[in-house]
């Protein structure tokens, strides 16, 4: 019995010595996924990692690749626990990870000071820290297309557009994490300023689906508008539960991880009328989504149920993965290799630059709002469009809201500045 | 034939006292100690990548190492059963940061022993209760410190400095040139540091488990009416108990944050670790320093092998290898508790008894 | 009545039993003993003498105690008990009354009385049948059937605990300790209610007694149980008049003996010797 | 000072008395979450109080039971043939812990037993997530004819909600407690239970099988484990993160007593109502979020008052 | 009896004033009473048997006089002055020790972790001393290991002295907890059944050592035994208590003849 689990634990060490050695052959891109298709947030988690995982199986199979260099993507799975995330990333850097995408705020926090060190970049798309967005103080972290503040921004616009904010109450129901009270600042900034107030429900984790008493609350404060930043099984409760208190649903604003399809198919009927923001375009009418069914899907090489593909999240996860593949093929241009390192991809993400026509010639026009960063400017000025719950499915029905950098960019600022000051050795960058 | 006492008499009290008293058990204890200073900080482990070795395994293990031999004094040695770990690991991980904060010129090391302090105390607070109830009840007493703690540490800004992102960031600290804490230290640093106060903590667990207070602590776990009665004040016992275990896993929890993780929310104190930690005293062995290490390095290695081998040798997919180990674990828990409640540590006492008369069966 | 001649058939054959605790303490080594159908058997010793390990061997209840016999068979009606579930064993007609009065206190007297015939299946009118048979026996438990069995007293305790056991229409009775912690009369009067249930409806009793005196006068034949081993068996007439007994366990004469205080320097010299 | 005192002795009340029918919403919020809190601490103790097991996994069976039922349906299988498989489940459920842990453990400390538990927790996780997938999955409410949309009662212009799913909830609750009640009292499986509960040896000796009964309860718990995964899933949809939630009824059990029905039940209305009513009104003291941890510090500071609980026997020790 | 300060038993042995006296012992748990007006002495020097039936009261008794139970009414007086209400370490710390009718040994330690425990209350050495387990940590350890291992002499048990005690056969284990209690160095030594479940010879062993511990130690005996053979050799004086009450009070051949406790206890013919 013991000698089979001594031999058994050194077989597996021999093994998972070898599989780093294959990693490293000639003219491939490794791109590690760090992915969660188990633990409290599997729900997003699966949907995402799909639509990554297929965008980058179809570039190797209809273009072989990305600049004649083929892609391998691994993923490793961090049931969105912090600790296995450090676990997944030791794993795969050194098998020559091009960028990180960790999909956690807790994971993105912990990555961004080993960014600089390991040098390879995070691009923490829509999540992770706000004040990433500040390409001087952070020269490897990226937040396309838009940091939390940025939304938040647009969201204000577009509630403003729409009746009004000043004088209103702002209700702002969130995920008592990190991730959920990164928009507060914002919010405490721009409240005086704009003249709305703001009531605060915050959802502890535990109590992601036993909401009544946030609800409750919201039935005494009457806050005019609800925005949400939710995740995972907190969304469909909480438009449940404002349901129950017959909240006016097109009042209720979800971020873009509070507006998919796994969180409003619970729902169905009784959401319709809820907002959602969102980055990236809805369903399959889109030649690069055509391309990945009749690539990946229909051959059998997705773990994507076919249903999903062209879902708010997977599309997302797609987006993701366009991403680093253009930021691949701009290193691969500014640095002339096939085969780059994680220091070329960070040039690459600078000079990232998804134009309106390069949308078109991705087979993604009117996907997004065109996406322009450079070296100081690390989540381009995204804009958000919003979307509505039909009780089925998504219609669009805004254009893209620029953010309101004005407002926002001196926050960042500021932001920054707070993250490295007690950071002596923290490395910038000058952009000038 | 290898592991024989045969000869080795112990002529004195002093020598029967020591931790060691057999001669091959202190041989064996020189080979870990030489490898694990010697080697392992060099060449990290055959056949692994050097920082995934370090910053994935070792580094991991031995910090959880702490907890567990922490958890243990608790659990294994005390019999007061505590599923607020994770949040006690929280309080020293928020109390060294505060500490940093406050005495950013101080040494990092003194710190991260500093914070074990405040979770002893806070520990001790929580431990009140087990002088009146005991059992079942205590676990809801304890799940009361876990919820309580985990929502002090969301909505006390003042413990993350009112950072914006509600974590705790670790900052850069230099120890006598060498960079310790931040993401520019080196694994073999990290490792070093962490290693030299695991052995230090470890020797003083030896110490404390094998003499006076050790014993007040078996004795209310195996019969507290009766240590009550020879004269073991249960107040002096039980909240020592707790103090020493929770500054053991105060410490574990601010060398977690500083020395590995480098940054942390919440979710890395929450009540599913607290039960991690568990298993790895469970398996390792209730009250046994020794099933200590082995519990730990167990619990944290046997899902990534499992998903290493899933991968390599079946092409099975790492959520399906994630899913088969929480359910190999399970299982591992309840055949270790049917047929060997003190776990693997025992095991190896019973391989070491084969050992002792080897090649004869008995 | 049995007459002392008459040979009846062998219910229950213990030979040479071995029990062990916790795979190490050995508790009997090497019983033996038989009872016969239609008599009243009694099983005499002191505190940890091994009698209810007897018992609880015979009434397969050791397992779930961590005992084992390991050792020696059990047979009854000739065949063997080994393996048995206790509830096998009850359907069979052997059913024990632990000492101590177990009863389940938050029963009433007749819900206790109901679980004894858990393992018949009966119809109601059997079963109210059964229940009045137990009630002639003990009036008083009819008085108190509706009241929690735990509210009742000890000797109310004893009284539910074999009219439960009856409650299964045993062939056999294992009776451990009856007498414990009862008023003498109270002892009296269970003692008298076993000798008529005996007489009347032809129970079998293997009764575990600590008081030996009492034992002797209700029992047709004594076995004498001393750290594990039987030491002494006869007729319940004969066990009473032997000097022996008289003076170990009647607790009368004392001439003879060896005193406890003499054994010191008995035994250092035996130490020296040796 | 007098600012602090008053919200905290004066303003909370005052709240109350302005909005009645608010703070009837609150009561009935907190009413219906604790017959929630009730059904899983009901589980917990059927099996206690029969084989002495504290099951942790109290609250993970009620996850698996109601992802086993939501999950068949989605493989297709019809609403009510997935109930009575799911049914099936938790009977081999049961059967297997009997059979395999239980069995093994006859007589080891109560906290073996305890820790086997938890390691049964992570079994039925793993299994879970495995067969079904982590993702939340929604409970087929209709399919099973259980009902949906709210109904209105407006006192004096006030506005009270009533969902039409939680009056069924209760309605079940009571109708189960009922039946159970029943069982427990007039049948002969029933009498065997409390037998057990009260006496192994003696109920041994009788002839009641152990096993037979343990294997009864655990499917017992098994079946209120899966109402109770069906009514909380029609609220909030299944998910994993349930059971974390499920562990309210520890607090529940330290009020009620581990082996006491009625103890649940008082306990789960009080811990229901008492956290809605402070996360509402004395919550934004603390800047809010009570709710997580205010059931278990009542809990606590109950059991140094009253360790044995409100319904439990006074404990005597012996040596 | 009287109530000099020393007197001479029948057997010829002297016997010292009071140790402890018991006045009007009333213990109740709920409704039900354990133990009912009960009032009885113990001398300095002496071996003090309680005996009755099982459900008498006896070990509830040994329970009071160690501070393990609270009783409702009376008062316990030891060495001349009312005890007030301690807690059983406090109680230990006084000088009485005692043996369990069920063994309660520490199981997961070994003999003579076993027997050490008993010395937990003279160790003194701080906490930080007891951390590092050097210097004056080590001499005390090694000083009171000594003195255990003397007792384990003493009582024949050194070859199961690094045994799990756990696995040790009962009269064995009967031994230890003896041991145990001896380590304390009691003035008063509580026995509950000391030999409960031993043969012939185990008890011989038994009385062995607890008239050798009460001769060479002079430690006063309270025991609770079953075996008349051995209270009526051992014992200076018997009690016998029945359901809570007292039966009678004397030496053992007064407690013999009296006719309540054999009609309640000992069962002579009617």
């Amino acid at each position: 019995m013991l000698k089979k689990l001594i031999v058994g634990v050194l077989g597996a060490a021999l093994v998972t010595g070898a599989s780093y050695e294959t990693a490293k052959a000639e003219d491939t891109l490794y791109v590690p996924s760090l992915s969660y298709r188990t633990g409290p947030f599997a729900g997003a988690g699966v949907q995402i990692a799909n639509g990554f995982a297929d965008y980058f199986a179809m570039l190797n199979a209809r273009d072989g690749g990305i600049g004649g260099a083929k892609i391998i993507m691994e993923e490793c799975e961090t049931a969105y626990n912090a600790q296995k995330g450090v676990e997944c990333y030791e794993a795969t850097k050194g098998k020559g990870a091009l960028v990180y995408n960790p999909y956690s705020t807790g994971i993105t926090l912990q990555l961004i000071p080993k960014a600089p060190v390991d040098e390879i970049p995070i691009l923490s798309m829509g999540y992770g820290l706000s004040a990433a967005a500040k390409g001087e103080t952070f020269p490897w972290t990226f937040t396309y297309p838009a940091s939390y503040w940025s939304q938040m921004s647009s969201i204000l616009k577009y509630i403003d557009a729409n009746g009004g904010v000043k004088g209103k109450k702002i209700g702002f129901i969130y995920l008592d994490v990190g991730y959920g009270k990164e928009p507060i600042p914002l919010l405490e900034a721009l409240g005086p300023k704009m003249g709305f107030e703001v009531a605060y429900f915050p959802v502890g984790v535990k109590e992601m689906q036993a909401q009544s008493a946030q609800w409750l609350n919201v039935r005494k404060e009457r806050p005019d508008w609800m925005v949400m930043w939710g995740f995972g099984a907190m969304n469909a409760s909480a438009i449940k539960e404002a349901a129950k208190i017959r909240y006016p649903m097109d009042k209720f604003i979800g971020n873009w991880w509070a507006a998919a399809d796994v969180d409003l198919r619970p729902v169905g009927e009784s959401g319709k009328g809820y907002i959602g923001a969102n980055f990236s375009g809805i369903g399959t009418d889109f030649p690069a989504v055509q391309d990945m069914i009749k690539h990946v899907v229909d051959a059998g090489n997705s773990k994507a149920d076919p249903a999903d593909v062209g879902g708010v999240l997977y599309n997302r996860g797609m987006f993701n993965a366009v991403i680093v593949a253009e930021a691949i093929a701009a290193a691969q241009n500014a640095t002339g290799k096939k085969s780059i390192t994680g220091a070329d991809m960070r040039v690459g993400l600078e000079t990232f630059d998804l134009s309106a026509a390069r949308l078109g010639e991705l087979g993604l026009a009117g996907f997004t709002a065109p996406i322009k960063g450079d070296c100081a400017d690390h989540e381009g000025a995204g804009s958000v469009f919003m979307q509505q719950w039909n009780g089925s499915s998504w219609d669009q029905i805004s254009d893209p809201i620029a953010p309101m950098t004005d407002e926002v960019g001196p926050l960042l600022t500021d932001a920054a500045a707070q993250y490295v000051s007690d950071k002596p050795e923290w490395k910038t960058q000058s952009c000038n | 034939m290898f592991y024989r006492e045969a000869g080795q008499y112990n002529t004195t009290y002093e020598q029967d006292l020591q931790a060691f008293p057999i001669k091959q058990d202190k041989i064996g204890i020189a080979i870990w100690l030489v490898l694990a200073y010697l080697f392992v900080p060099f060449f990290g482990i055959p056949g692994l990548e050097y920082g995934f070795a370090m910053n994935a395994i070792m580094i991991p293990v031995l910090i959880f190492t702490i907890t567990t031999i922490g958890l243990n004094i608790l659990v294994g040695f005390t019999g007061q059963i505590s599923l607020g770990t994770g949040a006690f690991m929280g309080v020293g991980a928020y109390a060294c940061y505060k500490l940093t904060s406050y005495f950013p010129d101080t040494n990092i090391i003194i710190l991260i022993l500093a914070s074990g302090f405040v979770s002893a105390i806070v520990g001790a607070l929580f431990g009140l209760p087990s002088l009146r109830i005991k059992g079942f009840y205590l676990v809801v007493a304890t799940l009361a410190a876990q919820f309580f703690l985990e929502w002090c540490f969301i909505r006390v800004g003042w413990l993350y400095n009112y950072n914006p992102s509600g974590a705790i960031e670790v900052p850069q600290r230099e120890v006598l040139g060498w960079i310790v804490t931040g993401a520019s230290a080196e694994p073999m640093t990290r490792y070093l540091v962490v290693l030299s106060i695991l052995v230090f903590l470890a020797i003083i667990a030896g110490n404390l488990t094998r003499g006076r207070i050790g014993r007040s602590w078996m004795m209310i776990r195996d019969m507290d009416i009766a240590a009550e009665l020879i004269g073991v004040r249960p107040l002096t016992a039980k909240l020592s108990a707790f103090a020493v275990s929770s500054y053991f896993i105060g410490v574990s929890g601010a060398l977690m944050v500083f020395m590995w993780l480098g940054a942390a929310e919440v979710e890395s104190f929450d009540v599913n670790h607290s039960f991690l930690y568990l298993f790895m005293v469970i398996l390792g062995g209730l009250g046994s320093i020794t099933g200590s290490f082995m519990g730990a390095a167990f619990i944290w290695t046997f899902p990534i092998i499992l998903k290493e081998l899933g991968k390599s040798w079946f092409g099975i997919n790492a959520t399906v290898m994630e899913n088969v180990s929480l359910v190999a674990i399970g299982v591992m828990i309840v055949v270790i508790l049917i047929a060997e409640p003190h776990g693997m540590a025992r095991l190896w006492q019973i391989v070491k008894q084969k050992l002792r008369i080897w090649p004869f069966p008995h | 009545m049995l007459d002392n001649g008459q040979k009846d058939e062998t219910l229950l054959q213990v030979s040479n039993i071995e029990v062990i605790y916790n795979h190490v303490i050995l508790v009997l080594k090497g019983v033996s003993l038989s009872v016969p159908k239609g008599g009243i058997t009694a099983l005499l010793g002191g505190n940890g003498a091994g009698k209810s390990t007897t018992l609880k061997a015979i009434s397969n209840l050791l397992l779930s105690e961590r005992g084992d016999v390991t050792k020696g068979t059990i047979e009854y009606r000739g065949k063997k008990v080994a393996g048995l579930s206790p509830a096998e064993l009850v359907r069979r007609g052997v059913i024990q009354v632990m000492e101590g009065r177990h009863c389940f206190g938050h029963l009433t007297v007749e819900e206790n009385l109901l679980t004894g015939a858990y393992t018949r299946k009966i119809s109601r009118a059997a079963l109210k049948e059964s229940l009045e048979l137990v009630y002639e026996y003990f009036p008083r438990l009819r008085e108190r059937r509706k009241s929690l069995a735990g509210y009742t007293s000890g000797g109310e305790q004893q009284m539910v605990a074999i009219g439960r056991a009856l409650m299964s229409t045993p062939e056999t009775v294992l009776l451990d300790e009856p007498s414990m912690g009862l008023a003498p009369q109270l002892v009296e009067e269970i003692f008298t209610i076993v000798k008529d249930l005996n007489e009347k409806e032809g129970v079998s009793f293997l009764l575990a007694e600590q008081n030996t005196n009492v034992a002797l006068r209700f029992a047709h034949y004594g076995y004498i149980l001393e750290s594990g081993r039987v030491v002494m068996d006869g007729p319940a007439a004969d066990l009473r008049e032997n000097p022996d007994v008289k003076e170990f366990y009647l607790g009368m004469s004392d001439e003879g003996r060896k005193s406890f205080r003499d054994v010191r320097s008995y035994r250092r010299r035996k130490r020296w010797l040796s | 000072m007098t600012d602090f005192l008053y919200s905290i002795f004066v303003g909370p009340f005052a709240d109350m008395i302005a909005l009645p029918d608010f703070l009837m919403q609150v009561l009935w919020e907190g009413f219906v979450a604790g017959v929630l809190y009730a059904l899983i601490a009901l589980g917990f103790v059927l099996i206690f109080k029969a084989s002495g097991v504290f099951n942790f996994a109290q609250g993970i069976m009620v996850v698996f039971s109601g992802l086993t039922l939501v999950g068949l349906y989605e493989l297709g299988v019809p609403a009510f043939m997935a109930l009575i498989i799911t049914l099936g489940v938790m009977y081999v459920l049961a059967f297997s812990v009997e059979r395999f842990v239980l069995r093994k453990l006859v007589n080891q400390p109560d906290i073996i037993l305890f820790m086997a538990t938890i390691g049964l927790t992570n079994i039925l996780i793993g299994l879970g997530q495995w067969i079904f997938g982590g993702e939340t999955k929604t409970m087929i409410t209709e399919q099973l004819w259980l009902p949906t949309g709210s109904s209105v009662w407006e006192p004096n212009g006030g506005l009270v909600i009533f969902q039409h799913i939680d009056i069924a909830a209760t309605v079940i609750a009571v109708l189960m407690i009922v039946g159970l009640g029943f069982f427990f009292s007039y049948t002969k499986v029933g009498r065997a239970l409390r037998a057990v509960a009260d006496d192994h040896q003696a109920s041994l000796s009788v002839g009641i099988s152990l096993n037979q009964i343990w294997v009864i309860v655990w499917f017992a718990a098994g079946i209120v484990a899966l109402v109770t995964g069906i009514m909380w899933g029609a609220r909030s949809d299944v998910s994993f993160s349930l059971q974390i939630i499920a562990l309210k009824a520890l607090p529940v059990l330290v009020l009620g007593g581990f082996t006491s029905i009625p103890g649940a039940i008082v306990g789960g209305l009080i811990i229901g109502i008492g956290e809605k009513i402070f996360e509402i009104y004395w919550g934004p003291l603390f800047g809010s979020g009570v709710e997580g941890w205010f059931a278990y510090v009542i809990a606590l500071i109950f059991l140094l008052f009253r360790p044995q609980g409100l319904f439990g026997d006074k404990i005597i020790e012996r040596v | 009896m009287s109530t000099a300060e020393t007197f001479i038993t029948p057997d010829g042995r002297t016997i010292g004033a009071v140790m402890m006296e018991m006045k009007n012992i009333t213990l109740r748990f709920g409704g039900v009473v354990a133990i009912q007006d009960i009032s009885f002495d113990i001398r300095e020097g002496e071996i003090r048997a309680i005996i009755g039936p099982n459900g008498a009261g006896k070990s509830s008794m040994l329970n009071v006089i160690n501070g393990f139970y609270h009783p409702q009414e009376g008062e316990v007086w030891f060495r001349g002055a009312k005890r007030p209400s301690m807690k059983p370490y406090q109680i230990a710390k006084q000088g009485i020790a005692r043996t369990f009718q069920n063994i309660a040994l520490f199981k997961g330690m070994t003999t003579v972790e076993n027997v050490m425990t008993g010395r937990q209350l003279m160790m003194k050495k701080s906490f930080l001393w007891q951390m590092l387990r050097v210097g004056p940590a080590m001499t005390e350890e090694v000083e009171h290991r000594r003195r255990c291992e003397e007792i384990i002499d003493f009582l024949e048990i050194q070859h199961i002295r690094k045994e799990p005690v756990g696995s040790l056969p009962y009269g064995l284990q009967k031994r230890v907890e003896l041991a145990r209690a001896l380590a304390m160095e009691p003035k008063l030594l509580l026995l509950d059944e000391p030999m409960a479940g031993m043969n012939v010879e185990e008890k011989e062993d038994m009385s062995r050592f607890i008239l050798d511990v009460n001769d060479q130690y002079g430690t006063t005996i309270a025991l609770i035994e079953h075996d008349m053979s051995v209270v009526m050799d051992l014992a200076d004086r018997v009690v016998c208590l029945d359901y809570g009450k007292m039966l009678a009070d004397g030496t053992p051949s007064e407690v013999q003849k009296n006719q309540a406790v054999i009609d309640a206890y000992l069962g002579v013919e009617h």
